[in-house]
């Protein structure tokens, strides 16, 4: 909080080659930790995908990273809800350890100079205006 | 009053996201409900082996017969709601040992009510639950009919998670206002119309032991006050309280290699009517390919006595009861469940035997020639509205 | 009494290891969870109470029947 | 529908809780859960309190040892440190020092030479504070949260009540208010801003939505010496009280905003300070040392 993101370099779910939070530095991002066993991440992963379509031009990004255990669930779930912004796979925990997750999901508001400035623990459906406000508050700066 | 927050001045854009990183604006992780509507169907089958002629006056008898319906409802309300309903139908037939009499050889025979009893019950359960940070909350009530029988239950219990998530603690306590009103078949009864409450307390916590290991531990009271005597056996007299005391442990552990879980579960009982019990339950949930899913289970149970239990009657003893289900006796019961999942759909099917024997319990007493043997087949099909 | 309450303690306060909170997926199984299948669990206790001296347990027992 | 109150006295003063609920059972443990926040709060962060985080910190000043802070105290220095910066330095949390020249009983001004001594005290930059710990470089340096912990405890009470299920409820912790939600059937919580000479009469009524509403006033606790006011709000830089505006009210969507807001408004010259919530795009309220009530609440 208040504090530089975490670094993040992770394969790329849907194509060749990795997505690292440093290339989308300038965006307001939203790093959102997500595994198919959690149910409120697919609760949120349609909001997500309407919020980045409504406020990526203005320079809103999504980055997905998926901390299942077994890949093969995380594809499972993407074919079920597909999005448009980058999924990322984080095997082995060290990124979700480097930010601190407390649990599952959470998601972390990234100003455009790559501090954290929301923590967003739990989804709910009405969680999707007031995460609005926030993106809306960030890219205005 | 305000205008639109993007048109803000930068001063209370910069206090306000600066604001938001304190804890108090931060949203605590919440007790996720049902994200889905799901229905579900069941079919069931109980059925009881005939009585031997060995031990019956009259010859071999039919015994009881159960076909049970279930419909089963869960649906998320508003954002932090769910409501489940479930309803039951029961559809019951055949005999129950009326009596303990004393053969020609000296050994005890049971006399059977004949096929006397024919019965629907209907059960209808509501549930609301709040999931709120850390936890969640739930208010059941229950309504059961029968011709002779009605109940009325009220449950409340809670579940919350400690901090980092590891353990959960939970509590219940329910209470039950029971009518009985034996009114039908051609045997005597022993009232015409009683009552009877059950108030039943539980805690329990759970506690994540490793990746892939859970293990909880739950402790209940339940005092039963009222009419406690069977009102269909020729001669009962039991007391008019009950209290019972149950003990219980649970574990599972997943196995990674033969993508299994292993259940284990025990539960210890004890009531001041003298009965005590064990109960151990295994059962291995074996997933296969396709999405199919194999879980043999097995069941160990083993009771004493009543303190009033006896086959043969005499007047002179104050309470009395000649039940089957006081007598002391292990039980085995094994079977197997299949399911699998289709889309949206799963199927489940499911069949168990239960047998009964003196010899089998780890306390002795006076053998009941009334113990029960039945099967239990099942099918059912539920449905998820993703 | 008091070896269940310094079970329920030993649990409160074991050693067990500290599961992040993204290592849960087994945990969320399906399989994995107390009861598997409610319905079916319903009709069992309500049978075996119905047959033996003992119930409940797991839970605070709900509504009661004149099961024979 | 219930209506329920909840007086208690915390944070130095009166304070009052109003919760609408189902039931007034589930009421019970969301008071005390508010209430116990707000006491949190006192005893982390009250200068007053010798076991405070506050005293601490400050008792430490000069000796050497940064003093470890938990991420709650880290993300509030924080915050001082961007009111700092957009205040342009008036609102300083080591001002605090320069009170132990003023005593406003006594009705006498200092003299010049003890604040002289007291202001090279005073510099929030000089504080050296990261994620994990706070240091004062100079034995006598204070810390002094009272211009933020108030109000922040009324969010963080408000949230609390929500954690509880609460749906709508009213913090008011001595005139610093948060509020969740709205009573039924209506569009915010009726609130009556006092007029700080004739206490007993409103000089305007707001409907607070969720949000926070937080006065900042310096009629009550002044020194008038020789026919000048001298308030108690002092700049941290001249050491001196500020002829400044006598009471602003502010409404946003936290109270800590609000009071902060209306803290630096206090700070600021008259005109200024208008400008600056005419600027400010949160409704607000003004009154003048000539007790002219100016603003959008007005």
């Amino acid at each position: 909080m208040g504090q530089p993101a975490p670094a993040v370099l992770l394969p790329d779910m849907s194509a060749a080659g990795e997505v690292s939070l440093e290339s989308l530095r300038g965006k307001v991002v939203y790093v959102d930790f997500w595994a198919s066993w959690c149910g409120p991440c697919r609760i949120s992963f349609p909001i997500l995908e309407q919020l980045r379509n409504e406020l990526g031009p203005e320079g809103f990004e999504v980055l997905a990273i998926n901390v299942d255990e077994v890949e093969a669930d995380a594809r499972q779930f993407l074919a079920d809800v597909t999005v448009s912004y980058p999924v990322v796979r984080d095997a082995n925990g060290t990124t979700p350890l480097a930010f601190g997750v407390m649990g599952m999901p959470t998601g972390y508001l990234v100003d455009r100079t790559g501090v954290v400035r929301v923590i967003h623990q739990g989804f709910r459906k009405s969680d999707g205006e007031p995460l609005r406000a926030s993106i809306v508050e960030l890219l205005g700066e | 009053m305000s205008r639109p927050k993007d048109e803000r001045n930068k001063t209370v854009l910069a206090l306000t996201s600066s604001a938001l990183l304190l804890p108090a604006y931060q949203g605590a992780l919440a007790d996720a409900q049902p994200e889905f509507t799901e229905v579900g169907m069941r079919y069931s089958k109980y059925d009881e082996d005939d009585i031997l002629s060995r031990k019956a006056f009259g010859g071999g008898s039919e015994r009881y017969e159960i076909d049970v319906a279930q419909f089963h409802l869960l649906a998320p309300v508003a954002d932090q709601w769910s409501f489940a309903l479930d309803v039951a139908w029961e559809d019951m037939s055949g005999a129950s040992p009326w009596f303990v009499g004393e053969s020609a050889s000296g050994s005890p025979k049971v006399i059977m009510s004949g096929a006397s009893i024919e019965d629907t019950r209907t059960e209808v359960s509501g549930t609301t639950r709040y999931y709120f940070d850390r936890g969640n909350a739930g208010l059941n009530y229950t309504y059961s009919d029968e011709d002779d029988y009605t109940s009325n239950a009220v449950a409340v219990d809670g579940a919350f998670n400690s901090e980092d998530g590891l353990t959960t603690y939970s509590a219940a306590v329910s209470t039950s206002h029971d009518d009985i009103d034996p009114t039908q078949g051609t045997i005597p009864t022993n009232t015409l119309s009683a009552r009877k409450d059950v108030n039943s307390v539980w805690v329990g916590v759970s506690r994540i032991v490793s990746k892939r290991a859970l293990v909880r531990f739950g402790l209940s009271y339940t005092y039963r006050d009222g009419f406690l005597t069977d009102p269909y056996k020729g001669d009962d007299r039991r007391p008019d309280e009950r209290k019972e005391w149950a003990a219980s442990a649970g574990y599972r552990h997943f196995f990674d290699a033969p993508n299994a879980a292993l259940h284990v579960d025990y539960r210890y009982f004890n009531d001041d009517w003298d009965v005590q019990s064990h109960t151990v339950d295994i059962a291995w949930e074996q997933n296969l390919p396709q999405n199919f899913r194999v879980t043999p289970f097995i069941r160990y149970y083993t009771q004493h006595e009543a303190e009033f239990f006896y086959n043969l009657e005499d007047p002179s003893y104050e309470y009395f009861a000649d039940d089957y289900r006081l007598s002391a006796f292990g039980a085995f019961s094994y079977g197997l469940r299949l399911r699998h999942d289709f889309g949206d759909w799963s199927i489940n099917l499911d069949a168990e035997r239960y047998k009964t024997d003196e010899s089998w319990g780890i306390y002795s007493g006076e053998e009941s020639p009334g113990l029960v043997d039945f099967w239990r087949y099942g099918i059912g099909l539920d449905y998820i509205f993703r | 009494m008091k070896t269940l309450t310094s079970l329920l303690m030993a649990v409160v306060l074991c050693g067990c290891e500290t599961v992040q909170p993204w290592e849960r997926g087994i945990l969320a199984k399906e399989e994995m969870q107390w009861q598997t299948n409610v319905s079916e669990a319903q009709l069992r206790n309500q049978i075996y109470a119905s047959k033996e001296a003992s119930s409940g347990g797991a839970g605070a027992s709900g509504g009661g029947c004149g099961c024979n | 529908m219930e209506r329920i109150e909840h007086t208690f006295k915390g944070m130095g003063g009166p304070c009052r809780l109003r919760l609408e609920v189902d039931t007034s059972a589930a009421a019970d443990t969301a008071i005390a859960a508010a209430v116990a926040e707000v006491q949190r709060l006192e005893l982390k962060y009250s200068r007053y309190l010798p076991d405070s985080l506050t005293s601490r910190i400050n008792r430490a000043a000069g000796l050497g040892a940064p003093v470890p802070i938990d991420q709650e105290t880290a993300a509030l220095l924080n915050y001082a440190n961007t009111v700092w910066r957009e205040s342009a330095g008036l609102f300083d949390l080591t001002s605090g020092v320069l009170r132990r020249a003023w005593d406003f009983k006594s009705g006498r001004c200092p003299a010049q030479q003890e604040l002289e001594k007291l202001l090279p005290l005073v510099g929030w930059e000089r504080v050296q504070w990261d994620q994990d710990n706070v240091y004062l470089p100079e034995r006598g340096m204070e810390l002094d949260f009272g211009g933020c912990v108030k109000e922040y405890a009324a969010d963080s009470a408000a949230a609390k009540l929500r954690q509880q299920g609460v749906s709508a409820a009213l913090v008011d912790l001595a005139g610093d208010m948060a509020a969740i939600g709205v009573p039924e059937g209506t569009s915010g919580w009726p609130i009556g801003i006092r007029h700080p000479v004739s206490k007993e009469q409103a000089v305007a009524r707001v409907l607070l939505p969720e949000g926070g509403l937080a006065s900042s006033g310096d009629y009550e606790r002044c020194i008038v010496i020789d026919g000048e006011r001298y308030g108690h709000i002092l700049h941290p830089r001249t050491g001196w009280p500020v002829r400044g505006l006598v009471a602003v009210s502010i409404l946003a969507g936290q109270c800590l905003v609000a009071g902060s807001s209306a803290t630096i408004a206090m700070l600021k010259p008259p005109g200024d300070a208008l400008d600056w919530l005419e600027n400010l795009g949160l409704p607000w309220l003004a009154i003048d040392a000539d007790l002219v009530v100016h603003g959008t609440m007005a």
